[in-house]
C-alpha cells in the first residue's frame, strides 16, 4: 500500500498544513510518510503544492509525478495536476474555487464547497480542514479516530480548536 | 477622468488608501485572479486628481490624469 | 495632461513583489526618473541577488543580472567599456552592506560614476526574512528570534555615514519612501544622482529606507508606520556628502 | 524505539549537529538550506554554543576555519554559488588539517541558476574545487535518517583524520519532512586535549602553529605527502557503500543521495517486469567505493551499467573509473532541478536494455 | 621571420592578450603572475583601453562579467588561491555565457601553499571548481610562443562560443624569459555589432540581459542543454593536441603544459636508450583529446602509457578515462612546487618498463 | 636594570623582513606589550597573508596563518571559541583594506573582542610594491607606475575614519612608528588597545603609519621621513573612537 | 654596560644611527654573514642608555642595560 | 650542443642579469635560449640564482637540474649547486667571497677575483660583467665579438658604459 498526495492551491490556503495533516494522522497509524513541500520565492503570491507519502514500506520516493490522490484548491493547480494523476485515482476539488469540472472519466472526482462549508462554520481559514476531513473519507488509509486524534494534537490548547473539530467532521459527513 | 484603477494588477495593499487626501480610496469586497481584493473609488467626483495615490501604489495600478 | 501614469521604462511585466513591498515604490521612482532625463536608450542596469533580482524584467532596457554583493563591481565593468553610457545598480542592504560592502565601498573610493539605488528594508527578504547587517536593534527576524542584542548580532551599519568619510563619492542622500511626501523627495534625490553622473561627477548613491510587509510581519500601511517611526530614527535622512559644482 | 519526530531534513541536520557535539555555527543564508542556520541561530544557545550569522560565506568558512583550528566543533552550511565562494576556505582547511564540517544543499547551477534540488557540485565536492592537491571526506546520505546518523559522527571522523567532512545533500533533502530518530547528546571534546589546537595557552616551544604556507618546495612536498598518505588511509576504512541485488543482476543502476532513493523505488518496479536489476549507491564520494564497483564489474551475471544522476554525469566520470572499461555504462541524467521519477528510470532501463 | 625579442611569460602573455584585442583588465597582484597586471597597467593605456586594480580577485571576476558582458575585450589573471575565490563569478559567466579571458599561472597548494610551479589545479579548471555543469575552454600552453599564440586567438573562440577562456600556465612559464615572435596588433569587434551585449543602446523589445537566474527548474534545464550543446560542438572543433612518436612507441608518456615540455627533452635520451617512446601532449584539456588518447591505445605496438603531472593524478584521471582500461597506466608525480626533470622522467620509464 | 632587551614574546627566529623595515618595529612592539601584560600563556595571533605572513613564527604563542583578508573571520571563530583569550589580528593595507574590508568592519559592527594591529605602509610589499588601497596620491608603484591619480585610480580610503562612524569599534587609532617618540607613542596605543581587550570592552584597532624602504625605493631614514611628512599629513594622527569607561 | 650590539643580526639600515641622541652610532665598514654593513658605537662612553637606538630597531640587535 | 648554466649568488650581486646578458648573447648568435629565475619573496636578503639554456635546438626544458657551467658568487650557492654539475663541467667562482675550494676534481674551476678587479676599474658593482667575461672566454659557445657587442647593447646610451667594457675584457682575459 502506498499513497501518494499532491496538494495544490494558492498560497494562504493552508495548502502545507494540509499536507502536514495527513502526515501526522499516517505516523499515529505508523505508517512510513514523507512530506514535500515546493519552495522559494517564486510561492510568493503564487502557487504552493506539497507532496506526501503514505506508505507501509520505507517511501523510496518522496517525489510524486504520478498521485493517485489529487487535492486541489484552485484552478490554476487543477489544469496543472489534473492529467498527472493515475488512472482510478481520486481527485477532490474545492469546488468553492474552482467553476470548472473534471473532463477525465477515468478517476473518481468528489466537488467539495470546503470554503462555503467553513464559513458558514464560523471560520472562514478552515477550508482545508474540511477538505482534510473529506480526504480521510475518501482516501481511505487513515481511520477516522486516528485522524481526527492527530489533527486536534495539533490545535492542542489553541483556541479555535472547536470549530476545527466541526470543520474536520463536516468534511467526513459530506 | 481622474483615478482609473487597473482591477487585475491591483494586489490589495492599501497602501493608497492611506494615501488619500480625499478619503475617497477603500479597500473592496472584489478579488481579482491572482486572489487580491481589490481597491476602490467611492466618489471619483471627489477625486483631486493629486496623483498621492498613484505615487504610492507600488504596483503602478492607478493612473491619474 | 496625465497626471501621473506608467513610467516607459517600466515594461509590462508584473512586479514579482509581495502587496504593499517598498521595491515597487523605488523601482518605478527609478524608471520615472530616467524617463524625464530621456535615458532610455543609454542606460544598463544591473540587477542585485535579493527580492529585486528580477528588476532585469521590469526596467525597460539593457540590464545584466550580477552575483550577490558583486553588482557595483559587474557595473564598473560596464562603465569601463561604455563610459558615456549611463550605469546603476539597484541592491538590497543584504547584498549592499553585507556580502557586498568591499565592492560598494571600493566602487566609492574609485569614484566609479555609476548611481547606487541602495533598499535598505532592514532584512534578508527573499530569503524569507533573516537578519540583515542594517535589521535594527532589538528586531526579530529569522536569525535573530529574540531581537537583535548588538552583544550577540553585532549592530546595524550605517553606510551613508560609513561611506561619506572617504574620498570619491560625489553624492550620498538618505530618504525614504514611507508617504506621498518623501516618495517625491526620495525621486529628487534619484534624479539628482543620475544628473550628477550624467555630469560625470562620481559615484551616487541614494539609500531609501524601505518596507518589507511580508517579513516584518505587518500590513503595508503599518508597514510605512515603522519606516517613519523606527527607521528614520536609527538612520537619519539627509545629505550626506555632496561635491556640489565641483569634480 | 525510541520515539520518531517528524522534522524537515535541514532542521534535522542542525538537530543532529548539535547532538553530535558541533558548538559553533556560521554561515550566510541561501535557499534551499536556511533552515539550517535559522534553527541554529537559536539552538546553539541552549547548548552553551555560539551562532554568528556571517557577512558573507568568504567569511563564514575562515571563521570555521578560526573556530576549528582552535579545537571547537564548527560547521557551515550553504547551497552551491555560496559553496563556490567557500573554496580558498576549504583549500586552506585541508591543507592546514582543519577538522571542520561543510555542508553543501546542493541547488541547479551554474550561475545564479535555480533552487531546485542537483547534483551538479559533484566535481567541486570530490575532485576538489578548490586549488591544489587535496580531498574532503564527502558523504552522501539520501534520507533524512542517513544525514541524521552522518551529521552525528562527522565531527568525529573529522577530528580522527583532522580533515574537513562534507555533507553533500540537495535542496529536496533539505525541504523533505520525514519521521526520524534522534541520536542522544554527545558532548564535544575539550579542545584543551588536543595536540594541535590554538587556544591560546601555549608558549614557547610548544606553541600551536595553524598553517598552510610551505614556501619552501620540499616542505610543501612533505605536507602534500602526509595528506595524501592521510587521503590512503581514508580509502582504506571509510568506504561506506549499500549493493542491493547485485549478485544476480544484469543491470546495475548507480546513484547517490536522493537520486539513489528513487532508483530504490524503481528496483521492485524493475524486478516485476522481469528485469534482474541491482543497485550501487554510494554513501562516501571520497573515498570512492571503487572495489565495489570492481567486484560487481567482474561478475559474469553484470552485462551493463546504468548511471543515474542529476548533473551532465559528473559523477558517472568516478562510476567510469572504476568499472575501467570493463562493462558498458549509460547515463541518466537530469539538470536544472528537475529530477527523475523511477518511472523515468524504468523507462531508461527498458530502453537500454532492448 | 618577424624579429624575436625576450620576454617574461607574464609580460609576453600580456602583450599578447592586447595585440589579441584586449582592453580591458581587472585583477589583484599576486605572485607568481603579478607581472601581468603590472604590465597591462600602463600598457592597456596605450592602446586606449582600461586596467583596473580590483579589491579583490572576487570583485575582479566580477568585473569582468560585467565588461565582457558589455561586449569588451575582458581578461583577469591569478593564480590558485585567487582563482579558487572566483569560482562563483566563472560559474556566474559559465551560465550567462560571457566571452572574457582568465589566466591560471598555477602555484603549489593546497590553501597558502608555494610560489613554485604547480599543475595541481587540473581538477578546477577542467572538471569545474564552481557549482554546477558547465565546462570552460582551458588552454594549457607549453611554451610561452604557444601561450602567446594561444592569447591571440582566445578572445576570438571567447567570442565565436560565448563561453570564458581558461589559459593555465604555472608558476614556471609565467617567470621563464625566451624569445618570442609577437603578432600583429588586432583590433577588437565593436561591441555594438553583438546581438547579445548590454551597451546601454537598447530599449524596449531588443534590449539585452545578462543573467543567469532559470528560476522554473523547466526553463533551467533548457538552459543546461543549451551549455551542453556547445560544449559538445565545441568538443567536435576545438581539440588541439601534439603527438610525437607515437607510431611506433612502445611506451607513451603523456603531459600538458611546462611539463609537456620536459617530456619532450626526455624522448632523445630514451630513444638513444633504445627504448621506443612516445608522447600525447594535449594544448586543449577541455575539449579533452579523448580520441588521440584512443587511437593511440589501440595500437597494438603501445604496451602503456606513463603520466606525468605536477599533480598527485588528476590530469590521470582524463587519461584514465580517454584509455578505459585498454593499456595499463603509470604516474609520475611531483606535488608542492617541485617540478620533475628530464632525468627524473627517463629514471621513472626504465623502472615502469622492466 | 635593563633598559631594553629582546621581549620574550618574540621567538629568536631572524625576522624576514627587508632592512629597515617597519614590521620589525611593530612586531616588537606588540611583543613587548603582551609580556608586559603578562599575555603569554593565553594569546592567540592571528597571522595575514603580507610581508608579516610568517609572524607566527616570530610571536612566541599559539598562532594561525589566515586567507588573505580574512583574519578578523579567523579571529572571530578563535574567540567565540575561546572568549577569555586574547586574540589579535596582525594586517597589512592591501590584507585589511583591500581584499578584506567586509571582514574587518563587520568584525567592528559586531563589536568582536580583539585587537587589530594594522599596517599602513601604503604599498603591496609582499607580492613587489604594487599599489595599495593606502597609496597616497601621485605615489608611484608597479600598478600606478605614473603616480596614482584618483581619477584612474582611485582615492586612498581611511580606515580610522571609516570604522570610526560605526558602533561597535571600542577604541581607535592611528599612531606612527617614524622616530623615537612616536613608537613610544604607537606602544601605548597598543597596550591600551589590549587592556581594552582584557577589559572585553570590544573592538579595537591600531592603525600605525609604516614604512616599505624596499618598495618605496628608498633607504629606511628617508623612508622614516615619508611617513612623518607625506603619510601623516595624509593620514592624520590621533584617537578616532574611544568609548572610554562604557563597554 | 650600556650599549651591545648583536654582529650576525644587524641588517645596516641605519635606523638606529638617526636616533641615536649621542650621535655615537654609525654604519661600520664589516659586513656579516648575511652581506650587511654592520652598525658600530664609536664611543660607548658617551652612550646614556636611552634605548631609543633599541626602539627603532626592527631587529633587536641592540640591547641597552 | 647544449649549455646549461647555473649562476647563483646573494640577491645584489646582478646574478639575474648575469643570467640575461648569457641570453641576449646567445640570441644574437641565433640560439635558441632560455632564462628562468628563481623567484618570490624568500629572495628577500636571500639567494638568488637563475638558469640559463643556450642551445642549437629548441630548449625542450628550461629548468635545469645538472648544469654544465656553475657561476657561484657566494659561499651558500656553491654548497648548494656544487656537487649538481655535470661531470667535465665548468666552475666559475668569485674567490672574493668564497674563501672554500672546490673538492672536486672532474670539472674545470676557475677562481676569479671578480669584486677587487671590479672595484680596481673603478666599478664595485660590475663583478657580475667581469663573471660574463670570463664566462664568454671559458664557458665558450657565443664568440668575444657577439657577447660584448650583445653587452654593450643592454648599457647603450647609459654612463658607465666605457667602465662596463673594461670589466668585460678584464674578466676575458684573466
Ligand atoms: C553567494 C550567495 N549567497 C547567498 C545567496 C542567497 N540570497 C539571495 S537574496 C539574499 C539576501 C537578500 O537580502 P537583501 O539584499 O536585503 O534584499 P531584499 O530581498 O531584502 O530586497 C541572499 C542571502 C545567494 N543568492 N548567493
Ligand atoms: C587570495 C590572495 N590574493 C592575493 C594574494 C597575494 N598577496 C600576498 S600578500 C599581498 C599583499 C600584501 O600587501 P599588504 O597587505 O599591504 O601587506 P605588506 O606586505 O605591505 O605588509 C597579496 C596581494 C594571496 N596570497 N592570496
Ligand atoms: S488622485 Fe488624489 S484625490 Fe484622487 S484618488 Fe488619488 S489620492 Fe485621492
Ligand atoms: S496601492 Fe496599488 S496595489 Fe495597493 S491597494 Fe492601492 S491600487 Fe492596489
Ligand atoms: S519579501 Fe519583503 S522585500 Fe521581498 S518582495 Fe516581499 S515585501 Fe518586498
Ligand atoms: S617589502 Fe617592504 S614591507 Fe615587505 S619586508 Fe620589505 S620593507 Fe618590509
Ligand atoms: S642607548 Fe641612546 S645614547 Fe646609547 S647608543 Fe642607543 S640611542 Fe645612543
Ligand atoms: S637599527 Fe638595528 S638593524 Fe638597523 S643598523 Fe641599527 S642595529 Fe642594525
Ligand atoms: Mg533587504
Ligand atoms: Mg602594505
Amino acid at each position: 500500500m502506498e499513497s501518494k498526495i499532491i496538494c495544490a492551491g494558492f498560497g494562504g490556503q493552508g495548502i502545507l498544513s494540509l499536507g502536514k495533516f495527513m502526515v501526522y494522522a499516517g505516523m499515529e497509524q505508523n505508517l512510513e510518510v514523507t512530506w514535500l513541500p515546493s519552495y522559494g520565492p517564486e510561492m510568493r503570491g503564487g502557487t504552493a503544492n506539497c507532496s506526501v507519502v503514505l506508505s507501509d514500506k520505507p517511501v523510496a520516493s518522496p517525489l510524486i509525478t504520478k498521485p493517485n490522490i489529487l487535492i486541489v484548491m484552485n484552478t490554476p493547480s487543477l489544469d496543472k495536476f489534473e492529467s498527472k494523476v493515475e488512472k482510478g485515482g481520486l481527485i477532490l476539488v474545492n469546488s468553492d474555487l474552482i467553476e470548472r469540472k473534471i473532463s477525465r472519466d477515468d478517476v473518481t472526482v468528489k466537488y467539495i464547497s470546503a470554503n462555503t462549508i467553513a464559513l458558514e462554520l464560523g471560520s472562514a481559514r478552515s477550508a482545508n480542514i474540511v477538505m482534510f476531513g473529506a480526504y480521510v473519507k475518501y482516501g481511505g488509509v487513515v481511520s477516522k479516530d486516528t485522524a481526527l486524534d492527530a489533527l486536534m494534537h495539533q490545535f492542542e490548547g489553541k483556541k479555535g480548536a472547536d470549530s476545527i473539530k466541526k470543520a474536520f467532521e463536516a468534511g467526513y459527513n459530506l | 477622468m481622474k483615478v482609473q484603477i487597473d482591477f487585475e494588477k491591483c494586489k490589495g495593499c492599501g497602501l493608497c488608501v492611506t494615501a488619500c487626501p480625499k478619503k475617497i480610496l477603500k479597500m473592496g469586497a472584489k478579488s481579482n485572479k491572482g486572489g487580491y481584493f481589490v481597491v476602490e473609488c467611492i466618489d471619483k467626483e471627489q477625486c483631486i486628481a493629486c496623483a498621492a495615490c498613484a505615487y504610492i501604489c507600488p504596483d503602478s495600478v492607478l493612473e491619474v490624469r | 495632461m496625465p497626471k501621473w501614469t506608467k513610467p516607459k521604462m517600466l515594461t509590462d511585466a508584473t512586479l514579482s513583489f509581495c502587496p504593499g513591498c517598498s521595491h515597487g515604490i523605488a523601482t518605478k521612482l527609478v524608471a520615472e526618473v530616467l524617463d524625464e532625463l530621456g535615458l532610455q536608450s543609454k542606460t544598463v542596469e544591473v540587477a542585485s541577488v535579493g527580492c529585486s533580482v528580477f528588476s532585469y524584467n521590469f526596467f525597460n532596457c539593457d540590464s545584466q543580472q550580477a552575483a550577490h554583493g558583486r553588482a557595483p563591481a559587474v557595473a564598473t565593468g560596464i562603465k569601463r567599456v561604455h563610459p558615456d553610457k549611463i550605469v546603476f545598480t539597484y541592491q538590497g542592504d543584504g547584498d549592499l552592506a553585507s556580502i557586498g560592502l568591499a565592492e560598494i565601498v571600493h566602487a566609492g573610493l574609485r569614484g566609479e560614476n555609476i548611481t547606487v539605488i541602495f533598499i535598505n528594508n532592514a532584512i534578508y527578504g527573499m530569503t524569507g526574512g533573516q537578519m540583515a547587517p542594517t535589521t535594527l536593534i532589538g528586531q526579530k527576524t529569522s536569525t535573530s528570534p529574540f531581537g537583535r542584542d548588538p552583544k550577540k548580532q553585532g549592530n546595524p551599519i550605517k553606510m551613508c555615514e560609513l561611506l561619506a568619510t572617504q574620498t570619491g563619492p560625489a553624492y550620498i542622500e538618505r530618504v525614504m519612501v514611507s508617504d506621498y511626501a518623501n516618495i517625491l523627495k526620495t525621486k529628487k534625490a534619484i534624479k539628482k544622482a543620475f544628473e550628477y553622473q550624467i555630469a560625470g561627477k562620481g559615484f551616487t548613491m541614494i539609500e531609501i529606507l524601505a518596507a518589507c510587509p511580508t517579513n516584518w510581519g505587518m500590513n503595508p500601511p503599518d508597514a510605512m508606520q515603522f519606516i517613519k517611526n523606527d527607521m528614520a530614527a536609527n538612520y537619519p535622512l539627509g545629505v550626506y556628502k555632496d561635491i556640489g559644482g565641483d569634480k | 524505539m525510541t520515539k520518531k519526530v517528524l522534522m524537515k531534513g535541514n532542521e534535522a541536520i542542525a538537530e543532529a549537529a548539535v547532538r553530535g557535539g558541533c558548538r559553533f555555527f556560521f554561515g550566510y543564508p541561501i535557499t534551499p538550506q536556511t533552515e539550517i542556520p535559522e534553527y541554529l541561530s537559536w539552538r546553539l544557545f541552549e547548548v552553551g554554543g555560539d551562532f554568528v550569522q556571517a557577512e558573507s560565506e568568504v567569511a563564514a568558512i575562515n571563521m570555521v576555519y578560526g573556530a576549528g583550528g582552535a579545537g571547537g566543533r564548527a560547521m557551515t552550511s550553504s547551497s552551491s554559488p555560496g559553496i563556490s565562494l567557500k573554496q580558498e576556505g576549504i583549500s586552506y582547511m585541508a591543507m592546514a588539517e582543519i577538522p571542520a564540517v561543510v555542508v553543501n544543499m546542493v541547488r541547479a547551477g551554474p550561475g545564479l541558476g535555480g533552487i531546485q534540488p542537483a547534483q551538479s557540485d559533484y566535481s567541486q565536492a570530490v575532485k576538489g574545487g578548490g586549488h591544489g592537491d587535496y580531498k574532503l571526506l564527502v558523504y552522501a546520505p539520501a534520507t533524512i535518517q542517513e544525514a541524521v546518523n552522518l551529521m552525528y559522527i562527522a565531527w568525529d571522523k573529522a577530528e580522527q583524520y583532522r580533515i574537513p567532512v562534507f555533507i553533500l545533500g540537495d535542496g529536496m533533502m533539505g525541504q523533505l519532512m520525514e519521521p526520524i530518530e534522534l541520536p542522544p547528546m554527545k558532548q564535544p571534546n575539550d579542545p584543551e586535549k588536543f595536540d594541535w589546537a590554538t587556544t591560546g595557552s601555549h608558549y614557547g616551544e610548544g606553541r600551536r602553529i595553524i598553517n598552510s604556507l610551505y614556501l619552501k618546495s620540499e616542505e610543501c612536498l612533505q605536507q602534500n605527502y602526509r595528506l595524501q598518505a592521510k587521503y590512503r588511509e581514508i580509502e582504506k576504512n571509510e568506504v561506506i557503500c549499500e549493493t542491493i541485488d547485485c549478485d544476480d543482476a544484469e543491470i546495475v543502476l548507480t546513484a547517490y543521495g536522493s537520486v539513489g532513493r528513487i532508483c530504490k523505488s524503481a528496483l521492485p518496479i524493475l524486478r516485476q517486469k522481469g528485469i534482474k536489476v541491482g543497485l550501487i549507491r554510494p554513501t562516501t564520494l571520497f573515498p570512492f567505493a571503487t572495489k565495489v564497483f570492481e567486484e560487481v564489474a567482474n561478475k559474469p551475471n553484470v552485462k551493463r551499467f546504468l548511471t543515474v544522476e542529476l548533473s551532465a554525469g559528473q559523477y558517472n566520470e568516478d562510476v567510469r573509473l572504476a568499472v575501467n572499461g570493463k562493462k558498458p555504462i549509460d547515463l541518466l541524467s537530469r539538470m536544472g532541478g528537475e529530477v527523475m521519477s523511477a518511472e523515468d528510470i524504468v523507462e531508461k532501463v527498458m530502453e537500454v536494455i532492448k
